[in-house]
């Protein structure tokens, strides 16, 4: 197994934030999960994207874990030169599901963190048009992905 | 007091007269009822449907109709026609009715009246326009482009006011150039009036002295008449069906039919302008059917001509399209008036 | 100057070669194309081999199935919802005692929703597509030549 | 969301009734003819794929995964079966992974050529290349009926391999398609790529720098249309893909006529990858056998996939149980129509532009919506 970019990588970020940084590891060739604090992500992903090369932004989600009580927000980058995939935790209290947008650094999140505050309720601070965007705009239903959401009998078996 | 005789041979007389008269007044009509008038234009309208969408339908590898008339589907249009009778007429709640209303009943008769001045044969003119027929024509043509800008306005949408705008800009980029080539014909023939026209080719078509003249109308008659690659202002990847959005039923088939009776309209004046008319060799012996024939045969080329360019190219985008009519054929609608003049002057012998 | 005139020339001779090509239309209810035999269509049941397992109903991604009491024997048998079945063919795939299985009938049209649903005793039969489709007049079979498609019109 | 900014700007609904739109309203603010903002609203087709694959087991999620993009149904089955495999920690035998290449490529090209159809029809005027290339699906299709069993959503990739073998018998009949296509293809190019009127409508429309392209996360043959070599068959080999030779389209241009050209020069590869996969197929197992009323094990699997519209990504997170914990689709067009909503230089396109430039980013509107 020869994953030294992505070693190397999760080095880096981890020698640059040693406090914020709760876990990173490389899951396997290509691809790298960092899990952040939230409230210094903001720094995180400034740094991975200028000093790492991660400039192709993929997507965002979330993990709804009702178990341990919170969310885990997931937003998925590529390193166009690198080609290396990098997952960027952070997780946040379900009680007080607020975690701060990356839409100022990567813009293209703005979809992303749309349909992942209509499906789980995680409302992004600083998101330049929280609106929905797959779900009606008159939806009254609760957060779809959220697992204590009711499903019809039928689809729920 | 008169004798019986008198009687019976005043009555003779009037009713020899009345038969006349009637016969005249017939005979006078006849070009409004047949050719190349009311009977004339739907059929040419129900063959001209027919036959785009079958020839749509091969170049596509598609059948086009099939059913109904069973051999190439040829009672289609008609089935369509019935059809679309028994539509209802929605008319948008916040539409102007009268104008609404009014913009698809006045193009048609618009376009259709500028057919009266189109000789099919050499007295066989509904109206021959005191010798003005070729100003007449295109006076009265040009009073068409208003209807869209009406009904576009009148159906209160977004799309048709796009629409009807757009048919608006592009009848002023085509109509200049048109009256500009026109005018040249006019020079070379010395005349105004169209049977005049078709009388000064029987030597040459104006086609050949007239070239730069033909290919700048055929390219305004593809955007006057709303055809590929012209058809902008119906643009319907982007905006449904431009100003004719709004109509339903009986109202949407006359916008339908006006389009085509201005495509006939327009394929008539080229053909008196630049193909000679009813001009050509004897056939069928009836030199009066023999010129009836001509303008058909050369009607039915024209058309497939343009019914082919919508297989064929995509559509122009507004700016490029005006930019075609402002750059590119108004120069060479001049430089042909430039040509006629000098043909004129110097080889009078030509034509 | 050449370029262009080429691309405004070039694009009509395509099409002019396409519009005297014979249509790729098949009239359907007139015409209809073979179905190779491995096709995924409606289901036939085996009833002398189905023991009423319900593996079929497990595995079904959308729930069409459901184990109904048939008259006369002694399991349950799987009832098909067609109005919610996707063809995936999962049933047929993990059926334990291949008593399900699939065929090239693809004529389920129905007017409302309860005809859809297929009780057990209509799985059992085979359809005919004489019967589904009396309009039918040729079979079609695609060829493909190194010049084109062709469609070989077979009478039934 | 329906107001309109100001009396100036008139916002046009474009979509979902509309005979170009598809299932999507954009709203265009216009002023006359120039477009000034760009708003993609979707969710017309939100089926709630993700919800479902949480309700079932990993064998039927293939199902519902494949109803994502019904002309690249395999691409997709494809990304959502290796994430299952990664998780359980399979690898598919060899054949498989050659008869998997072959007809996700065969997907790709019915995806282009649908795409690609519809791209000559929003230029307008031109539906005959759409049915052409409708027309010459059907070959394609016949052959995946034979392999499959259907023409489309073919449930065919399985975790652990592909459910029946690639019958032999068919290679033949497959090379006189590809051959017969290739020279389509050429039909294509003459008609329509060097159509003088089509290269008007669509050269410099909607111009989308590399730059640009990485930021906003463009997908697939739009990405690479601007330049910008990525793709995960090359980058991250998958399947059978590392021992092809094959390679990646990228254009310089980035504009609308470079998005639609891209595909058709990639269709062209397709067909080399499918000639050399036919070729090069080894015998074999073609599947492994994967019990769907097994337990998952715990873990997290993501797959990525370069389907027709870009790239693919399934996010698996499995807690132990029997069904995935959570299932997450990155979808192309989902990001595209970020890109089209944030065109660089937007005041250039006019609104006759917009059916051109939004059918070269080959949306999927169901893609997007999942």
């Amino acid at each position: 197994m020869k994953e030294e970019v992505e070693k190397e990588l999760v080095e880096a970020i981890k020698s640059k934030f040693p406090d914020v940084i709760e876990e990173a590891e490389v899951l396997r060739s290509k691809r790298i999960s960092v899990t952040v604090k939230v409230d210094k992500i903001l720094e995180v992903a400034r740094f991975i994207r200028d000093e790492l090369g991660f400039d192709y932004p993929i997507s965002a989600g979330a993990v709804d874990y009702i178990k341990e009580k919170q969310f885990q927000v997931i937003y998925y980058l590529l390193s166009s030169k690198k080609k290396v995939v990098l997952m960027l935790r952070v997780n946040i209290p379900r009680d007080r599901p607020i975690a701060p947008s990356l839409t100022p650094v990567w813009s293209a999140m703005d979809f992303h963190e749309r349909e992942t505050w209509e499906m789980f309720g995680i409302t992004f601070k600083g998101h330049p048009n929280l609106t929905r965007l797959l779900l009606p705009e008159d939806w009254e239903g609760g957060y779809p992905l959220r697992k204590d959401f009711k499903l019809s009998s039928k689809e729920g078996s | 007091m008169y004798t019986l005789n008198e009687i019976i041979g005043s009555l003779t007389k009037f009713i020899g007269n009345l038969w006349q008269f009637i016969f005249q007044m017939c005979m006078s009509l006849a070009p409004v009822l047949f050719i190349p008038g009311l009977t004339f234009i739907l059929l040419f309208v129900t063959v001209v449907i027919w036959f785009e969408r079958k020839y749509l339908a091969h170049a596509m590898l598609r059948m086009g109709p099939v059913y109904a008339g069973r051999v190439f589907g040829w009672l289609q249009c008609i089935a369509d026609f019935l059809k679309i009778l028994t539509k209802e007429i929605i008319v948008p709640s916040d539409a102007d009715k009268t104008l609404y209303y009014l913009a698809p009943i006045l193009l048609p008769i618009v376009d259709g009246l500028a057919i009266a001045f189109i000789p099919v044969a050499p007295d066989w003119v509904i109206f021959r326009g005191f010798g003005y027929g070729l100003p007449l024509f295109l006076a009265i043509v040009s009073l068409g482009p208003l209807c869209p800008l009406i009904a576009g306005w009148a159906a209160n949408n977004k799309y048709t006011v796009i629409g009807s705008l757009r048919a608006a800009y592009m009848c002023i980029a085509a109509e200049i150039p048109l009256l500009l080539s026109a005018a040249g014909i006019a020079i070379l023939a010395g005349s105004f009036d169209l049977v005049d026209i078709v009388e000064a080719q029987s030597k040459m078509w104006f086609i050949i002295p007239g070239f730069l003249g033909a290919l700048v109308f055929f390219i305004g008659i593809l955007a006057e008449a709303e055809r590929t690659p012209f058809d902008i202002s119906v643009a319907e990847q982007e905006i449904v069906f431009g100003w004719r959005t709004e109509y339903s039923g009986i109202l949407f088939m006359l916008t339908m039919m006006a389009e085509y009776i201005s495509l006939l309209a327009w394929e008539l004046l080229f053909i008196t302008l630049f193909l000679g008319g009813y001009k050509g060799p004897v056939i069928f012996g009836s030199p009066f059917i023999s010129n009836i024939a001509w303008v058909l045969i050369k009607l039915g080329i024209l058309t497939a001509i343009i019914i082919l360019l919508r297989t064929v190219f995509p559509r122009f985008r507004l700016d490029q399209a005006i930019k075609i009519g402002w750059r590119y054929l108004i120069p060479l609608a001049i430089a042909n008036i430039y040509i006629a003049i000098i043909i004129k002057l110097f080889f009078p012998f030509v034509v | 100057m050449k370029d262009m005139i080429k691309k405004l020339i070039q694009p009509f001779a395509v099409v002019f070669s396409h519009v005297l090509r014979r249509p790729h239309t098949i009239q359907y209810p007139y015409e209809r194309l073979v179905i190779p035999s491995n096709y995924r269509g409606r289901h036939v049941l085996d009833m002398e081999k189905c023991v009423g397992c319900g593996v079929c109903a497990r595995i079904c991604p959308n729930n069409c199935i459901t184990l109904v009491p048939v008259g006369g024997r002694r399991f349950k048998h799987p009832q098909i919802d067609y109005g919610r079945c996707s063809f995936c063919e999962m049933c047929v795939r993990y059926c334990p005692h291949d008593a399900l299985s699939m065929i090239d009938f693809v004529e389920l049209s129905a007017t409302s929703r309860e005809e859809l649903i297929y009780p057990p005793q209509k799985l059992a039969e085979i359809p005919s597509v004489k019967e589904a489709l009396p309009q039918l007049k040729k079979e079609l079979t695609v060829e493909v030549t190194e010049s084109g498609i062709r469609y070989i019109r077979r009478k039934v | 969301m329906s107001e309109e900014p100001s009396k100036r700007v008139m916002r046009i609904s474009w979509g979902p009734q509309h005979p170009m739109s598809g299932q999507i309203r954009i709203l265009v603010d216009t002023d006359g003819e120039r477009v000034l903002n760009i708003i993609p609203d979707l969710g017309f087709t939100h089926r709630a794929i993700e919800k479902i694959l949480e309700n079932r087991n990993v064998v039927q999620g293939v199902v519902p995964v494949e109803r994502m993009v019904m002309v690249d149904t395999a691409n997709n089955a494809l990304a959502y079966v290796r994430a299952v495999e990664e998780l359980l920690g399979i690898e598919p035998p060899k054949r498989a992974q050659y008869i998997r290449v072959i007809i996700c490529e065969v997907c790709r090209i019915l995806s282009h050529l649908y795409g690609f159809g519809l791209g000559a029809e929003s230029g307008g005027g031109y539906p005959a290349v759409f049915l052409w290339s409708t027309a010459d699906r059907e070959p394609f299709l016949d052959l995946m009926e034979r392999i499959t069993g259907t023409r489309w959503s073919y449930s065919f990739f399985v975790p652990g391999g592909v459910y029946r073998d690639f019958p032999d018998k068919i290679k033949d009949k497959f090379l006189k398609t590809l051959s017969y296509f290739e020279k389509r293809l050429e039909t294509y190019r003459r008609a329509w790529f060097e159509n003088k009127i089509f290269e008007a409508r669509a050269k410099n429309v909607g111009v989308l720098k590399p730059e640009d392209a990485i930021r906003l996360g463009a997908a697939g043959p739009s990405l690479r249309s601007s330049g910008v070599s990525l793709d995960v068959r090359k980058n991250e080999p998958y399947e059978a893909y590392d021992e092809i030779d094959f390679k990646v389209v990228t254009l310089p241009e980035g504009d609308s006529y470079a998005r639609l050209f891209a595909r058709y020069l990639e269709m062209v590869e397709s067909v080399k990858i499918i000639r050399q996969a036919i070729e090069n197929m080894p015998s074999g197992p073609y599947r492994k056998s994967v019990s769907p009323f097994k337990r998952l094990p715990k873990g997290e699997a993501y797959a990525r996939v370069e389907a027709a519209r870009g790239e693919l990504g399934v996010h698996i997170i499995s807690d132990g149980g029997f069904k995935p914990y959570r299932v997450k689709i990155t979808s192309p067009t989902l990001r595209n129509l970020y890109v089209l909503s944030q065109l660089p230089k937007i005041s250039d396109i006019l609104l006759a532009d917009l059916p051109v430039i939004m059918y070269s980013f080959d949306p999927w509107y169901l893609d997007a919506d999942r």
